[in-house]
């Protein structure tokens, strides 16, 4: 494929997106179904035409390409690497999923006219923030991508909701002002803020470090680091459930990958290195892990309770990049990967249970398992992951990390590790066990004594196929990438994490 | 430099003039004006003195007025060619404020007359 | 410098003369009283361009009125600075008059609606000279005609709270002309020139002589001007008169008066005070402490507003702010910023301006707390306030951003880093105060109770037309900003 | 309004002189002291000196709404189409000599070439000026009955 195929073909994927927004709103007053085909179409098309980029990658290609100068000195451009090709498939992979997945979940729901177009169009945001070929454009997708994605949490209109939301538009707002002054301070010092020039600062300098610190406040709030975290618990629950999986699968790794982009592409890694600035990503990692999973074993809402640990989630992310060598950015991108499957499964699982019987409380969970066994099964199976059991991806991610950590004579990371597996343990098993081996409440006053009875209330109430097979794929992805590290999705962390440190070149 | 206070005076007195109470306002508004006379005075002093041929204000520009005026424009009454040919344009400047005036004396009235 | 044939005196005397025979015509054919204003002032923005255009980014062309030459007599500047103001002066004003032919049936008195017109040509030839103008005692009488016009639009209106802030804004304006006009006698006398540039040459040399009768010119003209234009502790009349005014009036005065004599001081700054002058006292220094100030004060005001018109003239003080920062930085990438600003906040105040009126036009809502569910009814209004609200913020895709990027490179570049988060800071605070109106306009799920009125045809269309202004701002600011570079370039 | 017989046989007398030194200043304004301006106010206050010592019927009868409003755009319109047609002459605008109006000799009636005109249309101007301000002010108080509010 040569270069101009691939331009336009990126132009295509994230474009394609943002003009078939106000096509779905337009077709939305003449039929659903044709709605909802055409979100699934769209997304299927980018997820598609992502996929086609695979060879051009294959090849260790790299597009640096201006589209369009807005001021002097100051363009919309597209870049193109390894590390944008991976988030960009994965994220239109989960769309997809999540697309199919809304189908049948919002068809009770109010407003689908508005869900639909927004939810397309934040995926070509996302896809634009993965594609962007300069801070400033990044800063203009990731804002996009911000203020309408505010229109997916505040969905279901109820007080609670408007209140979360609210929040988390200040933050965002909080956090594109914080971006805005980096990315202009990185303007100022180095006249370029293009990410096609390697490293814009290598030198330390007072103001350097301001900018250093404004992109750690402005990503690490999209990622749900530590201080910055507020929003994120009361945001993802309330949102409808497609819409957290994708919050919590996608939306909050655009925060982690505009730090990988700030790490690698602005700031020399020596320089990181030496003046020590990673040391404080690396704390604020640190309590952020901590810090999440501690505070999910107190939520008993189930959403809630996930929320709580996507946050710890990011803190591997955050920690294997601050570590800033090979395994660890191995292990910090493949857990990007794991923590989109897992998290993604996880979300549409308790979507579905709660669609279909309303329980969102976890100490109501027993015996769901009976009554929903593929989902509760799905469920389960990325809950194990979560917790790193060996032949789940969560495992592989941890495992590469913890050796990263080790490599870097860090083993106070491997304990913290170690800690947090704990705790995600005893979050999740509490609701996976019960599911399985107890009886639905109701049901123990009259099975006493009476075992025929009780296998006749055994009966399945599932979810819908469609809903069902999206969460079916996504937790066969567990499996599939996490059985043996000779996967592709490893093999292609493992590619990123040797042009990232390797300066661009394999 | 102290003339930047002269500024900072004015400003505070304007300011005053919108936050503090009626009584204490009248008497710091005095004190404030007189502090500003005070101050005004040194530039007065300073002023070229009124009527010397050799202040800066008697240049090319009166000169000619006085010289070359009846000939080029025609009318013996200098005040006459300045306002109305040399500097026509703030004359039509003048006119339209009275137009203006009336314009707005005349709505205003008319809008609020029931 | 070379004749700039008629076209910079044309505009002022179309506008004038259209404006003096409004009045007659209305008393007869009503319409056609509309349609030569309109005309008048498609005219003034048609020549403009073609201005622009003969003037080109870097030479200036010069126009002596009666044919006498510079030192005797007046004359019109055209350079790439001054054509810039001019069209959006003369463009903003066109876009917006088309919206007051809708908006005025229902806010005046039928009777005076000729006069408005009439009053609003004059406002706008009296704008167009002040930015032309290169000579002090002319800019003087403009700002006259321009005080007086400016007051008589808001008080035209049928209310007593008109008269009362048309009042307070009256004698203001008053006091800061005769401190304009005491200025200019002081400058006069020191100097023997009210020409801009003979006076530049001259005040070097004066400034040994007269050092004091100069600084109190100065002292005078930065409060004469900050009066008018609203600086920080002088705003007082401000929040009164643009609420109370008609909403055609608001966005006018809003989104062109202020900034016109914002415009008119940085003239003074760069044109008629020397270098010297300004590295002698710091009086960059003044002007960006106080805009610093106003911007942060104007924000925290407006979000203490419950009239929505009122928390829109408070957002006025902080952003007619942002452009005296631009002045006070003295750096050419500040001074870009600001004067960018000039033309982003003339579309975004007037859009917002122009969707509050149309708010209040179809439903008699003022209140900012019962606009619950309104976006519902009033979606074109709504999602115009939105995109302009989007622009105070400084949100990507809007104007506002690229003004405050280059202000904000400016400070950087001035080593100033303080300012740069009182501009944040500002941001920040119009987030809190703009975003609750649009969520609770559109997302609140409440049901809007009261009655509606279309809004006319002539109301949408300007308010369409706001909102891809705003954006167009935005996006396609490159060449507006390669041609404040070259046109900056003469000022240092 | 003020009912006094001396008064108004004085002011009836007084009128028609004022009236006609008004005019004399604005047309030797160009000669001596004086000018548009001052003429116009002096214009305007024998008309005022009217309405004062009879009544505003009195002095709508000298000089109407209507016209006093045409009068007041038509000297403002008279002065700016006055630069105009010094354009036309090919001058610039409000040109005097350079755009080729006649100067005759100076200290002549007819002299200074547009300074003349220019002057007629600002007596004009301000003699209207004033009386339609008066009018209007005068109004409010005493609503009148034999003439039309809005035209």
């Amino acid at each position: 494929m040569d270069k101009a195929t691939v331009i336009i073909m990126m132009v295509v994927i994230v474009t394609l997106p943002i003009i078939m927004t106000p096509v779905l709103m337009y077709v939305c007053r003449f039929s659903d179904r044709l709605r909802n085909g055409l979100a699934v179409l769209t997304a299927a098309t980018t997820f598609i035409l992502t996929l086609m980029l695979y060879p051009f990658i294959r090849d260790g290609g790299v597009i640096q390409q201006s589209i369009f100068e807005i001021l002097p000195d100051l363009e919309i451009s597209i870049h193109l690497d390894i590390l944008s090709f991976s988030l960009a498939a994965l994220s239109s992979f989960v769309w997809l999923l999540c697309a199919i997945y809304s189908i049948d979940y919002m068809a009770k729901e109010h407003a689908c006219s508005r869900y639909y177009p927004v939810l397309i169009f934040t995926l070509g945001a996302c896809q634009g923030i993965f594609f962007a070929g300069d801070l400033f454009s990044l800063f203009v997708f990731f804002e996009l991508m911000s203020i309408i994605a505010y229109i997916l949490i505040i969905h279901e209109q109820t007080e609670e909701a408007l209140k979360a939301g609210y929040k988390y538009l200040v933050m965002t707002i909080i956090g594109g002002l914080a971006l805005f002054f980096g990315v202009i301070i990185i303007f100022e010092i180095g006249g370029t803020v293009s990410l096609g020039v390697g490293v814009i600062v290598s030198e330390s300098s007072m103001l350097g470090l301001v900018a250093f610190i404004c992109f750690l406040i402005g990503f690490g709030m999209k990622a749900g680091m530590f201080p910055l975290h507020v929003w994120l618990p009361d945001a993802h629950p309330v949102a409808p459930s497609p819409a957290s999986a994708l919050l919590s699968g996608i939306m909050l790794k655009t925060g982690a990958y505009g730090l990988f982009r700030v790490f690698f592409h602005v700031f020399s890694v020596d320089l990181l290195r030496s003046s020590g600035w990673n040391v404080i990503l690396a704390v604020l990692a640190v309590i952020t892990i901590l810090l999440g999973s501690a505070v999910a074993l107190t939520q008993s809402d189930i959403k809630r309770r996930l929320a709580y640990s996507s946050i710890s989630q990011l803190g591997y992310i955050l920690l294997g990049l601050s570590i800033l060598n090979f395994n660890a950015i191995t292990g910090a991108t493949f857990h990007i990967f794991s923590h989109a499957f897992m998290k993604s499964t996880l979300f549409l699982a308790a979507g579905a249970i709660i669609w279909k019987t309303g329980i969102r409380n976890v100490n109501e969970m027993k015996g769901l398992g009976r009554l929903m066994p593929v989902t509760m099964g799905c469920f389960s199976l990325a809950a194990l992951a979560m917790i790193g059991i060996p032949p789940l991806n969560g495992f592989l991610s941890k495992w590469t990390l913890a050796l990263g950590a080790l490599d870097a004579g860090l083993p106070g990371y491997v304990l913290v590790l170690l800690i947090s597996s704990l705790l995600n343990a005893l979050y999740y098993l509490p609701i996976i066990i019960p599911a399985f081996f107890e009886h639905p409440e109701g049901e123990e006053n009259s099975h006493e004594g009476d075992d025929e009875k009780h296998e006749v209330q055994f009966k399945i109430k599932e979810a819908t196929p469609l809903m069902l097979s999206a969460i079916a794929i996504l937790a066969l992805c567990t499996i599939i990438f996490g059985l043996t590290p000779n996967n592709i999705v490893f093999s292609l962390s493992r590619l990123t994490a040797q042009y990232l440190l390797g300066g661009g070149s394999f | 430099m102290f003339y930047i206070l002269i500024l900072f005076l004015l400003i505070f007195a304007l300011f005053l003039r919108f936050i503090v109470g009626v009584e204490l306002r009248s008497i710091l508004t005095i004190y404030l004006l007189g502090l500003i006379v005070y101050f005004f005075s040194f530039a007065v002093a300073e002023m070229p003195t009124f009527g010397n041929p050799h202040n800066p204000a008697f240049n090319e520009v009166p000169e000619r007025y006085l010289e070359a005026g009846p000939s080029e424009t025609g009318a013996i009454n200098i005040i006459s060619s300045v306002i109305t040919d040399y500097r026509a344009f703030d004359t039509l400047g003048e006119a339209t404020v009275l137009f203006v005036a009336i314009a707005a004396v005349v709505a205003t009235l008319k809008s609020h007359r029931d | 410098m070379e004749s700039a044939g008629h076209q910079p005196v044309l505009i002022i005397v179309l506008l004038l003369i259209s404006a003096f025979i409004a009045p007659l015509l209305y008393r007869r054919w009503r319409f056609l009283s509309g349609a030569v204003v309109l005309a008048a002032l498609t005219g003034s923005f048609i020549t403009a361009l073609l201005l622009l255009s003969k003037s080109g980014a870097s030479s200036s062309l010069s126009y002596h009125l009666g044919n006498w030459p510079p030192p005797w007599g007046i004359e019109l500047i055209i350079d790439p600075l001054r054509v810039y103001m001019l069209l959006v002066v003369t463009g903003v004003s066109l876009w917006i008059f088309i919206y007051a032919l809708g908006d005025l049936k229902h806010e005046l008195h039928n009777d005076v609606i000729g006069w408005y017109y009439s009053l609003y040509a004059v406002l706008v030839a009296s704008m167009s000279a002040i930015t032309l103008t290169n000579d002090l005692f002319n800019l003087f009488v403009l700002m006259e005609i321009c005080a007086i016009t400016a007051c008589a639009i808001i008080t035209i209106k049928d209310q007593r709270e008109c008269l009362e802030a048309g009042f307070k804004y009256l004698i203001m304006s008053a006091m800061g002309t005769g401190c304009f006009l005491l200025g200019v006698a002081m400058i006069y006398m020191v100097t023997g020139y009210l020409n801009y540039s003979f006076i530049q040459s001259e005040l070097s040399l004066a400034l040994t002589d007269y050092p004091l009768n100069i600084f109190t010119a100065a002292a005078l003209f930065i409060v004469a001007f900050g009066t008018k234009a609203a600086l920080f502790p002088l705003h007082v009349w401000l929040p009164d008169a643009h609420a109370a005014a008609p909403s055609p009036s608001s966005a006018m005065l809003s989104g062109l008066v202020i900034k016109i004599y914002a415009f008119a001081l940085f003239m003074i700054f760069y044109r008629v005070f020397p270098r010297s002058l300004l590295d002698t006292i710091p009086l960059n220094e003044i002007i960006l402490w106080l805009g610093a100030m106003g911007v942060m004060f104007g924000s925290i005001y407006a979000m203490l507003q419950t009239d929505l018109k009122k928390m829109l003239a408070y957002s006025s003080i902080s952003q007619i702010a942002f452009i005296f920062m631009g002045i006070g930085l003295d750096q050419p990438l500040a001074l870009t910023g600001g004067l960018y600003h000039i033309m982003v906040h003339a579309f975004t105040k007037s859009t917002l301006f122009m969707s509050a009126g149309a708010i209040i036009y179809s439903t008699g809502v003022r209140r900012i707390s019962d606009l619950g569910g309104i976006g519902k009814v009033l979606p074109l209004p709504l999602f115009a306030f939105t995109i302009g609200s989007a622009s105070m913020i400084g949100l990507p895709g809007t104007g506002g951003l690229i003004s405050k990027w280059y202000l904000a490179l400016g400070t950087l570049e001035t080593g100033r880093i303080l300012f740069l988060l009182v501009i944040l800071a500002s941001s920040l605070l119009n987030a809190i105060y703009y975003m609750p109106i649009v969520i609770n306009a559109f997302m609140s799920g409440e049901e809007f109770k009261e009655k509606v009125k279309i809004v006319p045809l002539s109301m949408q269309v300007t308010l369409a037309a706001g909102m891809i202004l705003v954006v167009i701002s935005g996006i396609f600011s490159r060449q507006v900003i390669i041609f404040f570079e070259q046109a900056l370039t003469s000022l240092y | 309004m003020m009912d006094d017989q001396i008064v108004r046989i004085t002011s009836r007398l007084v009128a028609p002189f004022i009236q006609l030194y008004g005019i004399y200043i604005i047309l030797h304004g160009h000669l001596s002291p004086g000018g548009g301006f001052s003429g116009g106010a002096i214009f305007g206050a024998s008309l005022v000196l009217i309405a004062l010592s009879f009544n505003l019927e009195a002095g709508i009868k000298q000089i109407s709404h209507q016209t006093a409003s045409v009068l007041e755009s038509g000297g403002a319109l008279g002065f700016a189409l006055t630069g105009l047609v010094a354009i036309a002459f090919g001058g610039n605008y409000l040109a005097n000599r350079s755009a080729g109006f006649p100067l005759g000799e100076a200290g002549q009636f007819f002299s200074s070439g547009a300074i003349l005109v220019i002057t007629v249309f600002v007596g004009i101007k301000v003699a209207s000026t004033i009386t339609t301000l008066f009018y209007n002010i005068i109004e409010k108080e005493e609503p009148l009955g034999n003439h039309k509010q809005t035209d």
